[in-house]
């Protein structure tokens, strides 16, 4: 099961954001696509994700040409997103929050157990909304909210943004969970180095729109992912 | 001055020597002029309503409640002034020459006879002068518009909410009107306007003193609202209308700007509306009900908000066209099993652009200029 | 014309309509003929039927051979319920169409906003519709009914044949209530009734919520004595009136209602069976039981393609004052608005109901006041009809008005002071 | 009472009887033109015939079934077939008479000493209508006497409301009156007011009857009393501005009026001094001077002296009315929240729709209203083709639903789907629809007020007591608001498709992640906004009027009523449209005589009330309600 | 060192949950003060309460000298008083030109009627194009602030700001979304403005918090939990526990 990028090409308005990029994803595995701010990073997950139109390339999910579907279409085909600002939905409550992801399940709507194994603080604010929550209590919501989905391709966009450590360690033994368990492939789109570092398997580094550099994480080494995200 | 003030102006002045020369040599008859001349008049409103929705961000759907008020006070020295001198002449055949109780209770009866009084309410205490009623024209609406918005940028209503209580004021305003105690003759209304008092020439010479009288106010009007968007004001404007809460953080106290441009975008609709009803001879409360003021809206839609040029077009083309419409001159399109008769179609047709601008043409018809 | 009807009703009749042609057609220029009716906004509810009758009027006319040998031509425009609009199409009736006379106007207001163009001008124009009077222009002919001619024999009526000896008189808020329902409290106080047995309410145009106003008037009936209600609302606003009138359980024989502007028109909204007995008091009624109205129902049916379209009286006060115009063009040979006034003056048009109606110095008619029970059907039961009624433009009721008087022939004055000899004005205020 | 006497004799000596046949024909005038002032003597003649058939006659005769052949002979009519007056069936043409409301409230209550001892139901109710409607001494009799054969609590009712206006005893009568109790019924206010009604008399010694009480003149006005005292001819009538004119112009010579030139006589002051001069002259009588006024004054007295003359009788009446008036007080007020409830309902009712396009969607949809239109015309279309109304109206709810549900789906995918960004515009363009969708409707079901008729079950009232009651269509959508209460919060807190509203409103490209349709959602959201506007549609068309401006009556009040309750709340929505309700009620109580000026300060208040609460009564507070 | 600006116990709740608790804050006329703290601390409503935006239930805000507290005043009130205000995002007029935009900012009477008559004269032209240098938009004052990048966006800002000449300066996460260049220079242009008014700067980047070199406040469920030099906070134990974390 693998998710594959081929020659994607992004426009905004007139400028050209991301010039033919070319990736994958596999089961099992967390690929990190890395670079820093407006090098495209985030216009990529929003390419594959649906949520803004691509210009030119093919994205295809286990070999399935995924054409220019919508967002919704997309969830149904097994892609969850964890946006950049958690976007929880702030007026409902966290269950109802959570219950969103069913839209794509068959029924029962029953919330998985798990869930709250992970996240304990969701049991506690069940009945809060979401816009009640602290940044971290929303951002373990969405990604709680993305896992009930039960997706095949999980895509992170910068999970440690503006969260408190603790909570960052806690999102990433998450992600390394999930992975181990190998029935989706994870694509975590992040600026924080050390932590990006820690889960990557595959990397990819973006530099104005195009891969500067992609590997395996342990192909490339510690030193050289480093200065290729500092220039 | 900007180019497109400039080419405005010069376009106003060319078309009124022509208008003029025209009707001086009968090819357009009194009441084509009389439509021309109301015209400019919406026109001066619709900039007003420019200048505080398309720059300030204010939807106000209450603007034409101004621009009637100000037809009313105008309208109360014309009715008073005209019934005086029928009054004066009435009783100069009585046998006693008449003293002032008799003379003001034979306007009182003229006046508001048809709503069964003939007492003289107290708004009209300043009816019999021109002067003040004039000052009224500016401070009436002035102060009334000046009072709303002070009590709605105070509370920060903002957007629709503020559209929609612009919209219940002026309701209000109207059924206040269509009161008969209103002291503004209900329903009836002011009418006979078109007769300046004093005056003795014929409608067709009065009908082009108002008109130029419009392009006049026209004129001055654009050109004050060119000035004032023109500058940094216009600038400060502008941003309240992108972003309120940023312009307060700059040090701009964001409620006194509103104020100001909501304040004095009602007295050019209240001036606009003073040489209006003149030429239309008859205001009534019907005339202020809040869909004046959301065709209004719909006028700088379409003409192009946020462009002053713009407002106009939207203004003459609309009206005019509806003039056109309902003149019955428009030709009837058979289709053999229906014909369809303009009169029951336009207003039909005329929703249809309103959608269609809006939907397809954001900016307007002013902005196929750009 | 309805699309609705036409299509479910009437589509077949109004192809073979279509196929009808005019026998002999009248041949030169021809004389244009001004229709000033709201055929859209708030009037157009009553105010198309009679763009349609004029048309009809019309094409009778020019079947007939036209007048003075001339073909007549309608020009229909739209004056959309906008006040100010009546005076400029007005004009441009008048200026730029030409027109020698104009049929038009419904509320006092359309009125009053014509009245200054038609007196500038110089135009002619027929109002048609009952009217609170107080007025009289030289350029007008009131074709409807003064309130000497509709409200005062109504409340006559109320008074002598019901018992009634408190009044509630319910109004909209505008001038043509106001001023009638001040002519009735003044003739009131005259014969009697004292000012606490007077209720009076006004309500807005398009009034929809009644429950209090109805129980306000049921609750008049408390100190015993029989309470009628006199209506001048308006238009649509009847109908929640009535409904509301209905769903109280309040019958005519308990609180009778009788109003002047309800018509078979306005009853063709609602379902009549609960208002049987309430009373409208008129110059005409469709029910009418005379040959010259059974051919007048049947010619506007043909007309219109429309089997169920009803009549009413503004349209008999149109057919009237059209064709007391040709007689007068007739008459004075020549379509010259002052000749034609001239010409105007004792007239005589055999009415829809039987007798004749005459035109008066002071260009009001002879009526007959006709009194009507609503059936089930939406129709109504004529149970009183006074001999013609010569109209007042200046009521008798009103102190003020009372020494007025309006005699175009004689003294060339509209609004004449008796007491003192003087004419007040040759121009009507507006 | 003189005619009971008659009556009595004369039914009992038969053999004096005149036919009635003859009798119509003495009177044949008034019969053929009733008037009620003229015809009381037929009437009577008729009842006092003798004749059998007299009571058939007279029947026959309110029912308008008493028709004139053209030979001139009275026939009676049953549907089409004729009949004489004895019954026996005859052949030809008749014309049926038209006798007035007022002429027929005579003969029914001619008819009532037939009527009382009939032994059809139907007719002895006819005859206590009769009585409640023109009560009238020579009931009195009949009525005891059809009391003392058998018993009937409604007509001893009646018989007690007639004893206490009409018995010749004041006793009795005081009886009666105390026997009513706390009562506080309208005939029986109906029956105690007028005893209690009083004439106003001037008069110079102490005034005479039943005095209820003496005025002074300090309440009556200087000027009051002493044309109190000119009407009663008792003091001579002051000199008006009129006379005092009319007697200066009649002493105009050369130009002066006594010796004061007239041109100088064009004020007031001028006027007074002319006259002055001229009653120095003696050329007019001089006019009452103040000090004659005052002294007329001191030596009249003012009373309002009853018309009943007997103290006891109107002493009673008074202490029932007082008794009552509380009651009837506290049943007004009920009355008037009622109302207020009622008129509440309708606006929440409107303003539901709303609540979900505009509170929840943030939609602004000035076509709202037209939504409320169509619904109402699929309502009366449908009775077109359902001739019955109950039948019809269970048609043509759901039907209205799936028009305007249908209509608001158009509406948001053609149009409004496109301007979601811009909400001022969405204003703009739905205007656009609004008046399109308006004249449409005048172009196809024409100007003309359309009927649409309540089934005959909820065309009454709900009677509490007289001066309590409600129409069953209110009530009706009363129950129809609570019911659209529930179904808004059930769809919007419990279901599926009411969390993904919710979802899609707040955050629509994350919902559309979530495998959400922000398209469909919105589209099915907005069409059961627009689908609960024409069911409120046929609710409103059933007690108002149905035309292509229906829904412009309701379009301001119900946005107001959203942002007064505060705008996503269907409580902050319900709490509004109580508000607007109860306001408006109010005003109206204060100021009867005119409704419009309730509108006008119940807007007034609203907007006054938006300063203080500009998010509205329920407004959404805290971090999650953003800014 | 007398206070610029000293908060005094503020408390402020929204529907019963508790954003500022007691908080007490004080700077310095010219001093640089970091303030971190996990999200949903009070670090934005903090700085609502400071301009204006938030009322809080109690305790005071006093600034300036003479000391006058601020909870009377309106937003502009307070910006006039020389409290000046940044955004997360970037927030320019993106309708108008830089120069415009700039322009606005400028230190000028704000009253409706003065800037009706307000005219531009040479000396404010030359300061909005020595503004417009010093945040590197030399080339673009006469493009529409829309079409500007992000980091430009961020730069018009922060020379807007600069224009207000304030004495108080917040500025939130002025280094979110820049590169490292950008940063170093982000840096620098603060420490230089501390030095002749306050700048308070909230931030999560410790990287860059360290870079400042300055005193450090630790905000915490609504209120102060340490104060100190980065190196001092960063060992407190609840700071640990509630932030940091632990490795």
């Amino acid at each position: 099961m693998m998710l594959k990028v081929e020659n994607l090409t992004l426009h905004y308005g007139g400028s050209q954001i991301l010039h033919g990029i070319d990736m994958e994803a596999r089961v099992g595995e967390v690929t990190c696509v890395m670079g820093n701010n407006g090098m495209g990073k985030t216009s990529l997950l929003k390419a594959i994700a649906g949520t803004h139109p691509r210009s030119g390339g093919k994205v295809t999910l286990d070999g399935e040409d995924l054409g220019v579907l919508r967002p919704e279409a997309l969830a149904r085909k097994g892609v969850a997103v964890v946006p950049q600002g958690r976007m929880i939905f702030p007026l409902l409550t966290v269950t109802e929050n959570l219950q969103t992801a069913f839209a794509t399940r068959p029924k029962p709507h029953v919330i998985p157990e798990e869930v709250y194994e992970l996240f304990p603080v969701l049991r506690d604010m069940a009945n809060r909304r979401g816009g009640d929550l602290s940044g971290g209590q929303q951002q373990q919501l969405a990604i709680a909210r993305a896992m009930i989905m039960r997706p095949k391709l999980l895509l992170l966009d910068e999970p440690t943004e503006g969260i408190q450590p603790n909570i960052i360690q806690q999102i990433g033994r998450v992600i390394r969970l999930l992975r181990d368990r190998g029935d989706l492939a994870i694509v975590l789109v992040e600026q924080y180095f050390d932590f990006a570092y820690d889960l990557a398997d595959r990397v990819y580094i973006l530099k104005r729109g195009a891969v500067d550099v992609a590997g395996m994480r342990d192909d490339l080494g510690r030193e050289r992912m480093k200065a290729a995200v500092s220039v | 001055m900007r180019r497109s003030t400039v080419i405005f102006i010069a376009a106003l002045a060319v078309f009124v020597a022509v208008i003029t020369v025209m009707a001086g040599a009968g090819m357009i008859s009194t009441s084509f002029v009389k439509t021309l001349g109301m015209t400019l008049c919406l026109c001066l409103a619709a900039v007003a309503m420019d200048l505080v929705w398309g720059y300030a961000g204010i939807l106000s759907l209450g603007h034409m409640a101004f621009f009637a008020l100000g037809g009313y006070m105008i309208g109360m020295w014309l009715m008073y002034a005209r019934t005086e001198a029928i009054v004066i002449e009435a009783l100069s055949g009585q046998p006693l020459p008449a003293t002032p109780e008799e003379i003001r209770q034979g306007i009182g009866n003229q006046i508001f006879g048809v709503i069964g009084t003939s007492d003289i309410p107290w708004v009209w205490g300043f009816a019999h002068s021109l002067p003040l009623q004039l000052l009224l024209v500016v401070l009436v609406p002035g102060v009334l518009a000046g009072l709303f918005a002070w009590l709605a940028f105070r509370s920060r209503v903002t957007g629709v909410y503020l559209s929609i209580l612009t919209q219940a004021g002026t309701l209000a305003l109207a059924l206040h009107l269509f009161q008969n105690d209103s002291g503004l003759r209900g329903n009836n209304g002011l009418s006979g306007l078109q007769n300046l008092p004093g005056v003795s020439a014929s409608q067709d010479a009065t009908s082009l003193w108002l008109f130029w009288a419009s392009a006049l106010a026209l004129a001055a009007g654009y050109l004050l609202a060119a000035w004032v968007v023109g500058g940094k004001f216009g600038s400060v404007i502008r941003a309240i209308r992108d972003d309120e809460q940023r312009v307060r953080f700059l040090g701009y106290p964001v409620e006194g700007f509103k104020l100001f441009v909501f304040t004095l975008t009602a007295v050019i609709a209240a001036i606009a509306g003073a040489l209006y009803y003149p030429q239309a001879g008859i205001i009534n409360p019907a005339e202020m009900m809040p869909i004046a003021s959301i065709y209004l809206a719909v006028w700088v839609a379409i003409g192009g908000r946020g462009r002053l040029y713009g407002a106009v077009i939207g203004a003459a083309v609309v009206s005019l066209l509806s003039s056109w419409f309902t003149g019955g001159r428009a030709p009837s399109i058979p289709l053999g099993f229906y014909t369809i008769d303009w009169v029951d179609w336009w207003q039909v047709l005329l929703g249809l652009v309103f959608v269609l601008v809006t939907l397809l043409a954001p900016r307007g018809i002013g902005g196929l200029f750009k | 014309m309805t699309m609705f009807r036409k299509v479910v009703i009437g589509a077949g009749l109004a192809l073979s309509m279509g196929a009808a042609q005019a026998q002999t057609a009248p041949e030169g220029e021809p004389i244009k003929i001004g229709v000033l009716h709201s055929l859209s906004g708030t009037m157009a509810i009553s105010e198309t039927t009679l763009k349609d009758t004029v048309l009809m009027l019309v094409d009778r006319q020019n079947k007939a051979g036209g007048v003075l040998g001339r073909p007549l031509e309608a020009v229909v425009v739209d004056p959309a319920s906008d006040w100010p609009l009546f005076a400029e199409k007005a004009r441009e009736l008048l200026t730029v169409s030409d027109v020698d006379v104009i049929f038009g106007a419904w509320t006092s207001v359309s009125r009053k906003s014509v009245l200054p163009v038609l007196e500038e001008l110089n135009g002619l124009m027929f109002y048609p519709v009952q009217y609170e009077g107080e007025e009289s222009s030289k350029n007008v002919f009131y074709t409807g009914a003064a309130p000497n001619q509709q409200a005062i024999p109504a409340v006559d009526y109320m008074m002598e044949e019901l018992g009634v000896e408190k009044f509630a008189l319910l109004g909209t808020d505008y001038v043509y209530p106001r001023t009638t329902n001040n002519i009735l409290a003044s003739y009131l106080g005259d014969k009697g009734v004292a000012e606490g047995d007077i209720f009076v309410n006004y309500t807005p145009f398009g009034q929809s919520d009644w429950s209090k106003i109805v129980a306000d008037v049921v609750a008049l009936g408390a100190d015993g004595k029989q309470v009628g209600v006199i209506s001048t609302i308006n238009g649509d606003a009847n109908i929640g009136f009535y409904k509301e009138l209905a769903a109280a359980g309040v019958s005519a024989e308990d609180l009778p209602v009788i109003a002047f502007s309800v018509g078979e028109e306005e009853l063709s909204g609602l379902d009549t069976a609960h208002l049987v007995g309430h009373l409208a008091a008129w110059n005409y009624f469709e029910s009418a039981d005379t040959p010259e109205n059974t051919a007048f129902i049947e010619e506007w049916h043909a007309f219109t393609g429309d089997a169920n379209r009803v009549t009413n009286d503004p349209m008999e006060a149109t057919m009237i004052g059209f064709t007391m115009w040709t007689q007068a063009v007739e008459k004075a040979g020549t379509t010259d608005v002052d000749a034609v006034r001239e010409a105007m003056y004792g007239q005589e048009v055999p009415n829809l109901t039987g007798g004749t109606a005459t035109m008066l110095p002071n260009h009001h008619l002879t009526k007959p006041v006709l009194i009507g029970e609503i059936r089930a059907d939406g129709q109504f039961d004529i149970i009183s009809q006074t001999e013609p009624v010569p109209g007042d433009a200046w009521t008798d009721f009103l102190p003020d008005s009372a020494v007025l008087e309006s005699d175009w022939a004689e003294l060339d004055c509209g609004m004449y002071n008796i007491q003192t000899k003087t004419c007040i004005q040759q121009k009507s205020n507006y | 009472m003189m005619r009971f006497l008659l009556l009595a004799l004369v039914l009992a000596l038969p053999a004096h009887a005149q036919d009635a046949a003859a009798v119509l024909d003495t009177y044949r005038d008034q019969v053929e033109r009733p008037s009620r002032t003229t015809i009381a003597p037929v009437i009577e003649a008729l009842a006092t015939s003798g004749d059998p058939a007299a009571a058939t006659v007279l029947a026959a005769w309110a029912d308008r079934r008493l028709a004139v052949m053209d030979d001139g002979t009275f026939v009676i009519m049953d549907g089409d077939a004729l009949s004489d007056l004895a019954g026996q069936p005859v052949e030809g043409e008749a014309q049926p008479l038209r006798p007035n409301a007022g002429v027929r409230g005579l003969i029914a209550s001619a008819l009532v000493p037939f009527q009382l001892t009939d032994p059809d139901p139907a007719a002895r109710g006819a005859a206590r209508d009769a009585i409640a409607r023109n009560p009238a001494p020579e009931h009195l009799p009949a009525i005891r006497g059809a009391l003392a054969r058998a018993a009937d609590p409604s007509l001893s009712r009646l018989e007690r409301l007639l004893t206490l206006r009409f018995d010749p005893d004041p006793a009795a009568r005081v009886a009666a009156i105390e026997s009513f109790g706390a009562d506080q019924s309208m005939d029986l206010r109906a029956a105690l007011n007028p005893l209690l009604a009083t004439t106003r008399v001037a008069t110079l010694g102490p005034p005479e009857g039943n005095v209820a009480r003496e005025i002074p003149v300090s309440e009556l006005g200087r000027e009051g009393a002493y044309d109190l005292l000119v009407s009663a001819g008792l003091a001579p009538a002051r000199l008006t501005r009129d006379a005092a004119q009319a007697a200066l112009v009649a002493n105009i010579a050369d130009g002066q009026v006594a010796g004061i030139a007239v041109a100088s006589l064009n004020t007031q002051a001028a006027r007074d001094d002319a006259y002055s001069a001229l009653e120095a002259a003696g050329t007019v009588p001089p006019a009452a001077t103040e000090d004659e006024v005052d002294a007329a004054l001191d030596s009249a007295t003012f009373a309002d002296v009853y018309a009943e003359p007997n103290a006891d009788v109107t002493d009673a009446a008074r202490a029932a009315l007082n008794g009552i008036a509380t009651r009837v007080g506290a049943m007004q007020a009920a009355d008037l929240a009622l109302d207020a409830l009622s008129l509440a309902s309708i606006y929440f009712l409107a303003a539901i729709g709303l609540a979900i396009t505009f509170g929840v969607m943030r939609v602004i949809n000035m076509a709202h209203g037209e939504f409320i239109m169509m619904g109402a015309y699929t309502g009366y279309a449908v009775q077109q083709v359902v001739p019955d109304y109950t039948l019809s109206l269970v048609v043509a709810l759901p039907l209205a639903f799936l028009v305007t549900f249908a209509a608001g789906v158009a509406l948001e995918r053609l149009v409004i789907r496109h301007l979601y960004k811009r909400p001022l515009e969405t204003l703009l363009a739905t205007f656009g629809v609004s008046i399109m969708l308006q004249q449409l409707a005048k172009n196809i079901f024409g100007t003309q007020a359309r009927p649409l008729t309540a089934p005959d079950w909820l065309s009454g009232s709900l009677v509490i007591n007289d001066l309590v009651q409600v129409s069953m269509i209110r009530v009706a959508i009363f129950v129809l608001a609570l019911l659209f209460l529930g179904l808004y919060l059930f769809i919007m807190r419990r279901t599926r498709l009411g969390l993904e509203v919710r979802a899609v409103q707040q955050n629509p490209t994350m919902a559309a992640s979530m495998g959400i349709s922000p398209g469909r959602i919105n589209m099915l959201a907005f069409g059961l906004g627009s689908g609960i506007a024409g069911i409120a549609g046929v609710a409103i068309g059933l007690f108002a009027q149905v035309t292509s401006e229906l829904g412009q009556q309701y379009i301001v009040q119900s946005f107001m009523t959203v942002v007064v309750g505060g705008v996503g709340s269907i409580f902050g929505t319900l709490a509004g449209a109580a508000l607007i309700g109860f306001l408006q009620k109010g005003i109206e109580w204060l100021n009867p005589s005119n409704t419009l000026a309730a509108q006008t300060y119940m807007i007034l208040f609203i907007i006054i009330f938006i300063q203080f609460r500009p998010r509205g009564i329920i407004a959404l507070k805290g971090r999650a309600a953003g800014d | 060192m007398s206070a610029l600006l000293e908060v005094r116990g503020i408390s402020v709740s929204f529907d019963g949950f508790r954003a500022i608790n007691n908080l007490s804050f004080a700077i310095g006329a010219a001093e640089l003060r970091a303030v971190i703290g996990p999200n949903g601390a009070g670090k934005t409503t903090f700085m609502d309460i400071v301009t204006g935006k938030t009322r809080p239930d109690s305790g005071d805000v006093i600034f300036g000298d003479p000391p006058r507290s601020l909870l009377r005043m309106t937003e502009a009130q307070i910006a006039r008083a020389g409290v000046g205000r940044k955004f997360q995002r970037p927030t320019v007029f993106e309708d108008q030109t830089v120069g415009a935009n700039l322009m606005m900012a400028l230190r000028a009477p704000r009253n409706p009627f003065a800037v009706l008559r307000f005219r531009a004269t040479d000396g404010h032209h030359a300061r909005v194009v020595e503004l417009a240098a010093e945040v590197g938009l030399a080339d673009h004052l006469h493009r529409i602030a829309g079409e500007l990048s992000h980091g430009q966006k961020q730069w018009l800002e922060i020379g807007m700001l600069l224009a207000q000449e304030p004495r108080l300066l917040l500025v939130d996460e002025p280094a979110a979304g820049m590169t490292l260049a950008e940063r170093e220079h982000t840096t620098t242009l603060l420490t230089r403005l501390a030095q002749t008014r306050a700048v308070v700067v909230v931030e999560h980047d410790m990287e860059f918090v360290r870079r400042l070199d300055c005193r450090v406040t630790v905000l915490h469920e609504g209120a102060v939990l340490a104060e100190g030099s980065l190196d001092h906070v960063t060992a407190d134990r609840q700071v640990i526990d509630v932030y940091l974390g632990r490795g």
